[in-house]
């Protein structure tokens, strides 16, 4: 199985690198870009008997290696 | 002579680079706001280190945008020499004016130490005259030089390889590579061997009191070069 | 202005004393609104206030021929000559760096750079002292890795370089690692800026990030127990390249002349920012909320007073200069936001949405602060500490003794850590971290060097706290003396519990005593420095921790000196006090002798408890050998030289022996020969214990090499200044380190020891 | 509108990182992660006409500026 996590700051966190993009981005002419916010993405490919086991899987790895609760939310889907 | 060194949002080894260039070589150096144009008469760009916007995104990716590098790289057409060296290097690889890209370094840390370099190419305007086995240092998260296979090819047929990571004796292994550096490649030219981008750093070893000079026959053989022009 | 009502559970939510709110309405003369009583909140809350350790921190000694400026602004500032000063600071970030060690600890180094070039200094070096449980616990590695990964980040960015610091790992910091951040910074004496909101009229200019509702009441996380249970929005994200940003244009705004008084956004935000500004200036300020740059939407007065967001500033610039102040605001793209400007009234009144949501006069929020004299009691556990040293039994073998200690993470190699650093940006760094017992900067354009240190072992401050107070002060300034600088001046960052827990209490006030009588004796001044209680969760403080950080001058004909052996021939001499006994060292630490219960050796990165007693500390004889070892250096007498601290003798001689690599060039090709190590021929002397002889950790002691025929000069010299000078043998070119029929060891296999990673 | 943009690495390009990330999960029990590849993820605040201009807004972003073509991919959808 195939799992696609998506990690992203809560949206109290500021995200210097997006505010960053997002305003090198307007100066150079890409008008309506009004907000950026950075994520990280991750692939994971699961030996796993069935989806209820990948998505336990999924979610341990998530909460205690890919993101921070106190800073990060993450949401994942399974292929 | 005149050198420039471009000051970009986040660059902080241009006032090393000045002091190396105008204090320790002697050059009237300029340094010229990543907003401006380089002045005409300027022979010699550096690009310097650092963390130009914060290497946000990619290190050097928001920076090739910079109104001073289109500057950069007609003065790259008409032959003058630009230097980049660390984010340099990689706004010059962004901006295309060197092939490939550099990626994080494998052990996924932020290296700061120095290295041999084997100086493959003593023939270009900015080695003439440096040691086959120099000492440098270095200080990058993303120095990982890569290219796919046929752009090796081309810069290996073409000669455009420079620098490798080596050993104390001038040898080219696995163990001196510290990035992961494909061919272990710390520095090359494009074509028509007026553009180096190197990681390591010249301007941090220009003078004794840092331990070592190596750095500086770099930098004097680039003004050598204009001088006899 | 009344909106929400002010009830007692409220102000208890704020950890206002009953006594501490009818001061608030005291000073007010009515009932506070709430944005004013989360100004009073956070201003006297411990972290901001003091109110605990204030009276404690007076016996430091402040003053000194050089001092420019002592504690209470950003930071102190000593007078270097050659029109230049030195600047330095040190601050914790303990609590943020416990849950997100990553932006926790970069976020701590953000907010001392500001302290630094808010003065009009130009940050020149970072240090990091670092606190650390058990290495071997998967936790722990996380929490390194991330603390590490945070500092590079953000001192890499800025280009500032991190040249020094130290790392403990020890149980006690289980539940609370500590991390604390210094910066160095050097300025023209003549650019020196306060944190004053000077001369009524002046404008009142806000630059930087925009704000966001991060961090409300990060100070109060910061006064209480716990973090793990704490509110989590005291956690910011850094930027490092704003900060950059931030550097360069207010060091610009200063040389421009255009501002008259600076100070940063750091704990407690614009209240703390904008209160103390006005309060040190005898002035007041008005300020409109609507005209501050919000990242979130709809935030009330409350929270925009109160966030913490990452690299703000606020600047006083007079009205013929803003347009200046401006262009240089403008070009680093970090905004120019007129907030409003000084008054003559001494309130701070602050704005929003056209009313008047707090006015408090704003000297009494930092001059009526609650002020107390916790009760301290002696802690029982001290009594269970031995008053008489442990015999120590021969361990089987004092080679393999030795390379245990070389592996011991806190002893070892720290090169996995700065080899993340970036300890070479600005072209400054002449010893770098590794090479010496300090750092040392050269200053360009001058003949002077500065060396920096940070030190701070709590061991022995738990096992005494008044003796080893001294030791951390002795041996930070005998760090510099052994680069070869004399010591100016310094700084301390005091990591302690709970202090209204009578024990706390107690360790605390003879740990500054300590400190106090030892910055006396040995002549450094404090100019600043920081008080981090509440490190203690689940009822378990750390160990008394208080971390100096020193900064000495070598100025000619004092040189630089670092402990690598320079020739071979050299004859080696121990300077300084008897190695009384093994109490507090690590050697007690990882061999357990065999009248416990668990007789052997301890795995390295697990040691075992701490043995008592403490050493003895005689002050005078630490300063007769600092002061012998400054004027050998300046008489050159000396070639190499380096303290004892972990590890003793042995692994001193170890690390002489170590850093003592060289390589040959050949001047043609660049080739290099593999590195060449000197050695050492060491005779033992008959003594009571050799385990004690070998690794005691007993203070004022030092390595010395010295040019065989400047020995009769130097044992002269000794005398002189009635300090020990004892021969142990010399300098050998046989790359080995031999202890007469002790241990003979190569140096290739001590590298080896010393080099292992702790995980 | 919202775009919401992944950036990954060629799947010829090595990634230590996620590499990495597959020993650390491994060795902490977690089973069966077979394999994960780390990536970036954005995501981007747009005023658009329509969707066919936020289309290209989005990639003349990736092209130019998001991802590198040398190393990088990337996908997006727009909400
Ligand atoms: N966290 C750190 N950051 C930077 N340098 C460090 C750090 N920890 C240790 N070092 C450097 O490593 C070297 C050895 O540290 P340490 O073992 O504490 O030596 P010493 O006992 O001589 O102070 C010193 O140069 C020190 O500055
Ligand atoms: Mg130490």
């Amino acid at each position: 199985m195939k799992g696609k996590v998506i990690v992203r700051l809560k949206s109290e966190v500021s995200d210097p690198q997006g505010m960053t993009i997002q305003q090198t981005v307007s100066k150079l002419g890409f008008e309506g870009v009004r907000k950026v916010r950075a994520g990280k993405f991750f692939e994971i490919e699961l030996d796993a008997a069935d989806r209820a086991t990948a998505e336990k899987t999924l979610h341990g790895l998530c909460d205690r290696i890919l993101a921070n609760p106190i800073i990060e939310d993450y949401t994942f889907e399974i292929e | 002579m005149k050198a420039a060194v471009i000051v970009f949002p986040g660059s902080n080894c241009d006032e090393d680079c000045r002091w190396a260039l105008q204090h320790v070589c002697g050059v009237p150096t300029e340094m010229v706001w990543f907003r401006h144009r380089v002045p005409d008469d300027v022979d010699l760009i550096v690009l310097p280190g650092g963390f130009s916007y914060g290497d946000y995104l990619r290190a050097g990716a928001l920076a090739r945008f910079a109104p001073a590098m289109e500057s950069v790289r007609e003065a790259a057409e008409k032959g003058r020499l630009v230097l980049g060296i660390c984010n340099g290097f990689q706004i010059l690889v962004e901006a295309h004016l060197l092939p490939g890209v550099l990626l994080r370094n494998t052990c996924l840390q932020f290296l700061c130490k120095d290295v041999f370099l084997k100086t493959v190419r003593r023939d270009t305007p900015f080695t003439l005259g440096v040691p086959e086995v120099v000492r440098m240092p270095i200080a990058h998260g993303m120095g990982n030089y890569y290219i796919d296979t046929d752009g090796l090819k081309a810069l290996q047929d073409n000669g455009q390889i420079v620098f490798q990571y080596c050993d104390h004796a001038g040898r080219v292994t696995a163990e001196s590579n510290p990035n992961g550096s494909l061919d272990n490649i710390a520095g090359i030219v494009n074509r028509a061997g007026n553009v180096l981008g190197m990681m390591p750093h010249p301007e941090r070893a220009a003078e004794d009191a840092l331990g070592c000079h190596d750095g500086r026959y770099l930098l004097e053989s680039a003004i050598r070069y204009l001088i006899k022009g | 202005m009344q909106e929400i009502a002010i009830t007692p559970e409220l102000v208890a939510q704020h950890g206002l004393t009953p006594e501490e709110y009818q001061s608030v309405l005291d000073i007010l003369g009515r009932e506070p609104t709430l944005t004013e009583l989360g100004i009073f909140s956070v201003m006297w809350s411990e972290h901001c206030s003091y109110k605990c350790s204030k009276r404690t921190l007076k016996c430091f000694p402040t003053r000194g021929p050089n001092v420019l400026v002592g504690p209470g602004e950003n930071a102190g500032v000593i007078d270097l000559g050659h029109n230049l000063a030195v600047c330095f600071k040190i601050e914790s970030h303990n609590h943020p760096s416990a849950i997100e060690p990553y932006n926790g600890a970069a976020t701590g180094v953000g907010g001392i750079l500001r302290d630094i070039f808010t003065m009009g200094a130009r940050p020149i070096a970072m240090l990091n002292p670092l606190r650390f449980g058990r290495i071997t616990d998967p936790h722990m590695q996380w929490l390194v890795g991330g603390v590490i990964a945070g500092i590079a980040d953000y001192g890499n960015c800025v280009g500032v370089p991190t040249v020094a610091g130290d790392i403990y790992f020890q149980d006690c910091y289980e539940q609370n690692i500590l991390v604390n951040v210094m910066c160095v910074g050097l300025m023209r004496k003549d650019q020196l800026m306060l944190a004053r909101a000077q001369g009524p009229g002046n404008l009142v200019v806000y630059y930087g990030s925009p704000t966001g509702r991060d961090g409300i009441h990060g100070a109060t996380f910061a006064s209480k127990e716990d973090p793990h249970s704490q509110q989590r929005s005291a956690v910011q994200v850094g930027d490092p390249f704003m900060g950059k940003k931030i550097i360069e244009a207010t060091l610009e705004l200063i040389a421009s002349g255009a501002a008259v008084g600076i100070q940063d956004m750091g704990a407690a935000g614009l209240t703390c920012s904008s209160c103390e500004m006005a309060s040190r200036a005898g002035t007041g300020v008005e300020i409109d909320l609507d005209r501050v740059p919000q990242r979130a939407d709809g935030m009330n007065a409350y929270e925009i007073m109160l966030s913490e967001s990452q690299e703000r500033m606020l600047a006083v610039i007079p009205r013929e200069k803003i347009d200046t102040a401006r262009e240089i605001l403008e070009r680093w793209e970090v905004g120019c936001h007129i907030l409003g400007e000084v008054k003559n009234d001494g309130l701070l009144r602050v704005k929003h949405r056209g009313r008047v949501v707090a006015e408090i006069p704003a000297v009494k929020i930092a001059d009526q602060s609650p002020q107390y004299s916790p009760e301290a009691r002696r802690p029982a556990y001290l009594d269970t500490i031995p008053a008489a040293p442990v015999p120590y039994p021969a361990p089987p073998d004092w080679g393999d003794a030795l390379l245990r200690l070389l592996r011991c993470p806190t002893i070892a190699s720290k090169r996995w850590v700065y080899s993340q650093y970036d300890h070479m940006v600005q072209t400054a760094t002449v010893v770098r971290p590794g090479d010496g017992d300090a750092a040392v900067l050269r200053v360009k354009d001058t003949p002077m060097h500065l060396a920096v240190t940070v030190d701070g072992n709590s061991t022995m401050c738990w096992l005494d706290p008044e003796t080893g107070g001294k030791m951390v002060v002795a041996e930070g300034a005998r760090n510099v003396v052994m680069v070869g600088a004399e010591p100016l001046g310094l700084t301390d960052c005091l990591n302690f519990g709970n202090p209204n827990k009578p024990e706390v209490f107690w360790t605390f006030d003879k740990c500054v005593r300590g400190m106090a009588e030892a910055c006396r004796v040995l002549g450094t001044p404090v100019t600043g420095g920081n008080v981090s209680f509440y490190n203690e969760s689940k009822g378990l403080a750390v160990f008394p921790t208080p971390i100096v950080g020193v900064v000495g001058k070598i100025e000619p004909p004092l040189r630089i000196l670092t402990p690598g052996w320079k020739n071979a021939g050299d004859r080696i001499f121990l300077v300084g006090g008897h190695e009384q006994h093994l109490g507090g060292s690590i050697f007690a630490q990882l061999w357990q002798p065999q009248q416990t219960a668990r007789a052997g050796y301890y795995d390295e990165r697990e040691p075992g408890p701490v043995i008592g007693p403490c050493p003895l500390l005689d002050l005078e004889l630490e300063r007769a050998l600092q002061q012998f070892l400054l004027e050998a250096n300046r008489r050159g007498l000396i070639n190499a030289a380096h303290d004892l601290s972990e590890g003793g003798l042995a692994v001193a001689l170890a690390e002489c022996c170590i850093k003592s690599g060289r390589e040959k060039m050949d001047p043609e090709s660049g080739r290099r020969s593999a590195v060449e190590y000197l050695g050492a021929n060491i005779e033992v002397p008959k003594v009571k214990c050799l385990a004690s002889w070998l690794f005691s950790e007993a203070p004022s002691r030092a390595l010395a090499a010295c040019d065989p025929a400047k020995t009769a000069e130097l044992a002269a010299l000794a005398n002189d200044f009635h300090v020990p000078l004892v021969a142990l043998g010399e300098v050998s070119d046989t790359a080995r380190m031999t202890l007469g029929k002790v241990m003979d060891l190569p140096v290739a296999e001590l590298l080896r020891a010393h080099e292992t990673l702790p995980f």
